[in-house]
């Protein structure tokens, strides 16, 4: 058994399904010679070559463009953007090509957008963002975000083998900060719209995902260990397909929900969560359901002002405490 | 000019796209115009020599991906033209299934790659088919268009510059018709030779006069010959005129009578007409037989067509993920109109 | 007094604010020569000249960009987009020039981007969308979407005089289906961020905005008319600003809120309004919050398929009496 | 070449502005090394002519809009160099207040325009400033760089053909240094003489050496005045090389080193340091003092910076609308905390 990094199991997710099936390939800016602004992708071009290690130009609609006629003959292409924020200029291409092909035409285009996402790396505003709430309310799409080594590695192999575009959001402060006991090689596909028990617990439900998993952990074992409590810890995994079922089981035991993201709250994701489970569990509701994220402003440099702007551990403890008191 | 490979099935072949795409879109005028059609409907009218004669050049296997413009492409490439109805009219068996309209089908069989209404996108995405044919080996050639109005946009430009970058083998036709919408291509523009736009790209052009169907053709031929070597893209500037509206609803009152006047004058149909009478390819009674047969083909197709049932309403969840399962489910508020029946 | 369409109230607000500001200016496609798509600047040209009513090429970030641009000098742009589907190549630019500037540098975008929204004109996939959904956890930007023809032109006026990037959704259904008696010249400022009871009531209330406003409306009549409760109707007028206040108020008095807009379910805008109320009167709610919405689809062309796709005023009787039942 | 205008002043100011630039980024090197620069840090060394060079050809009231690599622009626009310092080390101070970092700031008073990092978005944003001008009647220029990586976003091309289209007091100054991040500019696109970008949006366009700074001042010069009389937008295309990584965590290992010892030898600064000395414009020792002059600054700068606080938390909500009323709260569970503490 070997660890595992968070970016090493993206990469051997590539590389594995490089392997196992000739019509993976990947482009983006950077990756090839270069290896990639994380070194993600070191090593693919001598591997696999320029026809499926492809540099382009700066030119993320096009990037998603030609991805999108690639899975259209059958390819899978994986659609680097070097960093998550660069999504934005191939918002139309993703919302209006990819989302609606199979809708409109019957072709389906099974692509991966996958970059990295999120803050705490005083990146500032454009190198940290969480872009989940662009694509919420897209109907086509698919949405992931793993927290761990081993659902990066299983929620990639899914994604890139599903017939949907799918987007993937890596979170660059995991990159090298988790890792896990992964064998080489060993393949592990984690079904697109299943979320996981990250922690169980009796006394409230947290639904999150990403970064924010270990942030809540960090809270559940500090309000195990003060105040005796036990919260459950649902990690998404996936965003969309959302995995209702399961954080519906989970409230209905616990009778109380937070839901923690970093986006900033305003339209942020934590609305639909809120009203699936209203709409689902409302009976069951011994408190409101509250949610903890980012504040309501784009994300700042200097690291007094990011950290003032991220939720943190004492945000989800203090929220968790106050519900438990509700 | 190298036509040596056209024959005369070829020329009365030719003719057939040029009077059929003309003649459809009479019909659809008049459908829309009884109210068959709801949506957006745009002619080609005055261009159909473009559409028709850069996809002639292509092969079986070839993509293709028309502008808005390029109805000819579509029938030259093999749609039947009931589809083109059944499209517009949003009939169940249109290829779309009524989910979307005007020419925004896909059609892998036909190699058809179908255009979405925000500009640009379409070539970015038929750069990819190009590029898979590359990565597998495939001498096969994908071929676009492009208004000199939509190729202002960034996805246009992202498109052109992946296709050079990557060295594809893509044909762009730039079909420069004077208009984009109800804006004159001088106003919206400083380009004078629109030529001069693929070297942003160090992309091979050339400029043909796109109401000369033989012309287009030859030019077409070239590039498309280029690229199935592995010669890269190519770019086709094609000079026409946009006889109509932009849509049905826009009556083209700000369009100087003059410049139509000039422009009917160069009629690509009439114009080729004149070469297949001089040229000894068929009579004038050839040329009526084939329009008679397109106008006895066309009636019965939309005889067909307006019997066909529209889509189903409930058809309207389906399809939007691979696994039907992911599909939504009929709304909450319509499942308790069931139940409350059902009791 | 004349009766003034929503679309003559759209064309008002921009000529008469045009013709008290000399830095108010419009740029866009096919607006000045042709007059716009929809004719709502018919005559600016010759009014107003070509340096303030600007034919762009068909280029909607660099349409955004300009705005932006001549709002940082002291100008007041308004931004046309064709239809607001076509928003989406302007994404990158809204969302990160725009939206960020003030906090960013001190220097604010106050720009108006506007155009049509919305289903029901058999218009297909690309000219029905509503978008507000895209930009809702975008900190920075405002939106509205008036129902009526005063709010249509109260609205616009205010986000032209506004300092801050304000995204105006007006509905195409409502252009020439609406009217209102509005003097010529008639200077109405709605404020941004409040809302509007565009019905009172006591038994349930419905929060909604745009065309939905006038679907809501009939449900009300005819749950009125044939059960005896009355539903109160807010409309939002603005999405962000949101009005939670107004909502709160009314929620606490009825006990029941349904949220009803026309796009898409999830990750749509409901998501967030269900969150606050969730978050401010959840002791006072003696039913589930629910939604009708638009389906979780593409918006179809054929009229069996839009119609279908789209909330109709059955779907808000029928989930209204839900509601009230339980 | 006409530098008629250059009196000795200038020749003094412009050397100390090259010096500077570069002077400042090694400072910079430093501080970040130690830990005091926490985000990015982008180099222009090699490239300090270009943006000296075209800056300098800008008056008063002028706008300019630089890159990542044009630091020396801002210099010559009359930023202070501490203003970069406390920007790089997110200080209260800094002209983003610590909320945005490298040069994204924009400075009405020194008519400056920051970018942001999606590249291309500010050409579109300068554009509506030189159309304020326009607007206004006023006689005033912009000015605005684009690597050739960038040039290939779509955004970019929206930004020229808007500039085009309208007509607009632009200048725009596309620096080719050969590579965009870890891929060179051959790799990532066909295009041979970068001149012919211009072509796509029918623009003037002249080719320099970047790194010899009276070329590339008089290459602007022309361009600037065509601007500022009505002539319209121009491009410069400045032949120059990037020297060091793309940010301060490239190493730079993948460029082939007899590339990079090519361009050593035409440095920017060395070279014009020769024709200070051989024009008799400065002596070895005048040259040295202007150095000492700059680090001594520099020096004191630093010293001040470092001293400096970083922006309270707090304003880490502010600023966000207007208003600040609309501003958001702080969030409930700090609320939670501090009522709790006050009880
Ligand atoms: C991104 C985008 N913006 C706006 C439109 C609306 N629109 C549809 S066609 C058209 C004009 C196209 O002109 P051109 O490309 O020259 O093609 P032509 O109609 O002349 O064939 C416009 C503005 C669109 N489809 N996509
Ligand atoms: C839209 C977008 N995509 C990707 C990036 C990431 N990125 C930042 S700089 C850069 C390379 C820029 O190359 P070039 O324009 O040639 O400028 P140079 O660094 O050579 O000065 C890239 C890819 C970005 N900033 N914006
Ligand atoms: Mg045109
Ligand atoms: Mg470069």
């Amino acid at each position: 058994m070997s660890e595992t990094t968070y970016l090493e199991a993206i990469r051997d997710a590539m590389r594995e399904e490089m392997q196992r099936d000739e019509s993976v390939f990947i482009l983006g800016e950077d990756i090839g010679l270069y290896g990639g602004a994380f070194k993600i992708t070191e090593g693919f071009l001598d591997e696999f070559g320029p026809d499926r290690v492809i540099d382009t130009p700066i030119s993320e609609a096009a990037i998603v463009g030609a991805a999108i006629g690639a899975a259209h003959m059958g390819m899978r292409p994986i659609a680097e953007m070097q960093f998550i924020d660069f999504i934005a200029p191939a918002f139309d291409m993703i919302v209006n090509f990819a989302a609606k092909s199979r809708y409109r035409t019957g072709i389906g285009a099974g692509i991966v957008i996958r970059g990295p996402c999120g803050g705490g790396a005083r990146s500032g505003p454009f190198h940290s963002q969480n872009v989940e709430s662009f694509f919420a309310n897209v109907p086509g799409l698919k949405m992931v975000a793993p927290a761990t080594a081993r659902d990066a590695k299983g929620l990639l192999t899914a994604a890139i083998r599903d017939p949907d575009p799918v987007l993937y959001f890596e979170h660059k402060f995991l990159y090298r900060r988790i890792k896990e006991s992964i064998e080489p090689g060993e393949e592990i596909v984690v079904p697109l719209g299943e979320a996981r028990i990250h922690r169980p617990g009796t006394d409230l439900t947290i639904v999150t995902y990403g970064a924010m998993v270990w942030k809540a952990g960090e809270a559940a074992d500090r309000v195990s260990a003060e105040d005796g409590s036990e919260l459950e810890i649902i990690d998404l995994r996936s965003i969309r397909p959302l995995d209702i079922g399961s954080i519906v089981e989970s409230v209905r035991r616990t009778g109380r929900l937070l839901v923690v993201h970093e986006a900033p709250k305003f339209g942020g994701f934590a609305g639909e969560i809120t009203a699936q489970v209203c709409e689902e569990a409302f009976e069951w509701l011994d408190a409101p359901i509250r949610r903890v994220t980012a504040m309501d402003t784009p994300v700042p440099y200097a690291p007094t002002l990011e950290d003032r702007y991220l939720p943190q551990t004492e945000d989800i403890v203090a929220a968790a405490r106050w519900l438990l008191a509700y | 000019m190298n036509l040596s490979t056209l024959v005369r099935e070829d020329m009365h072949a030719l003719y057939r796209f040029l009077v059929l795409t003309r003649m459809l879109e009479e019909r659809l005028e008049t459908l829309f115009k009884q109210g068959h059609i709801v949506g957006g409907l745009y002619r080609s009218l005055g261009q159909e020599a473009t559409a028709v004669g850069t996809a002639y050049a292509l092969q079986d296997g070839d993509w293709l991906a028309p502008s808005i413009r390029d109805a000819g492409a579509l029938y030259v490439r093999g749609l039947p033209p009931i589809a083109m109805l059944r499209q517009y009219t949003a009939r169940e068996a249109s290829p779309c299934a009524g989910k979307d309209n005007t020419n925004h089908f896909t059609i892998p069989e036909l190699g058809l790659l179908g255009p979405i209404s925000p500009l640009g996108t379409q070539l970015c995405v038929l750069n990819g088919i190009s590029l898979t044919f590359r990565q597998r080996g495939e001498p096969r050639v994908c071929m676009t268009y492009q208004g000199e109005g939509a190729s202002r946009t960034g996805t246009s430009h992202e498109g052109f510059a992946m296709a050079a970058a990557l060295d594809l083998p893509m044909v762009i036709v730039l079909e420069h018709n004077r208009w984009s919408f109800g804006t004159p291509s001088y106003r919206a523009s400083a380009v004078e030779d629109w030529a001069d736009t693929a070297g942003a790209y160090g992309l091979p052009v050339r400029s043909v006069d796109g109401n000369d169907l033989l012309q287009v053709y030859e030019a077409a031929r070239e590039a498309v010959e280029r690229a199935r070597s592995g010669g890269g893209p190519g770019v086709i500037v094609a000079e026409t005129y946009r006889m109509s509206g932009h849509a049905q609803h826009d009556s083209q009152k700000y369009i100087p009578s003059e410049e139509l006047d000039e422009w009917r004058a160069r009629d690509p149909i009439g114009r080729f007409e004149r070469v297949l009478l001089e040229d000894g390819w068929l009579s004038d009674a050839g040329l009526a037989e084939i329009r008679d047969d397109v106008d006895q083909e066309l009636t019965r197709a939309v005889d067909t067509v307006l019997s066909e049932p529209h889509p189903p309403a409930e058809s309207s969840r389906t399809r939007v993920y691979a696994d039907p399962r992911q599909d939504p489910p009929e709304p909450w508020t319509r499942t308790l109109a069931t139940e409350s029946e059902a009791r």
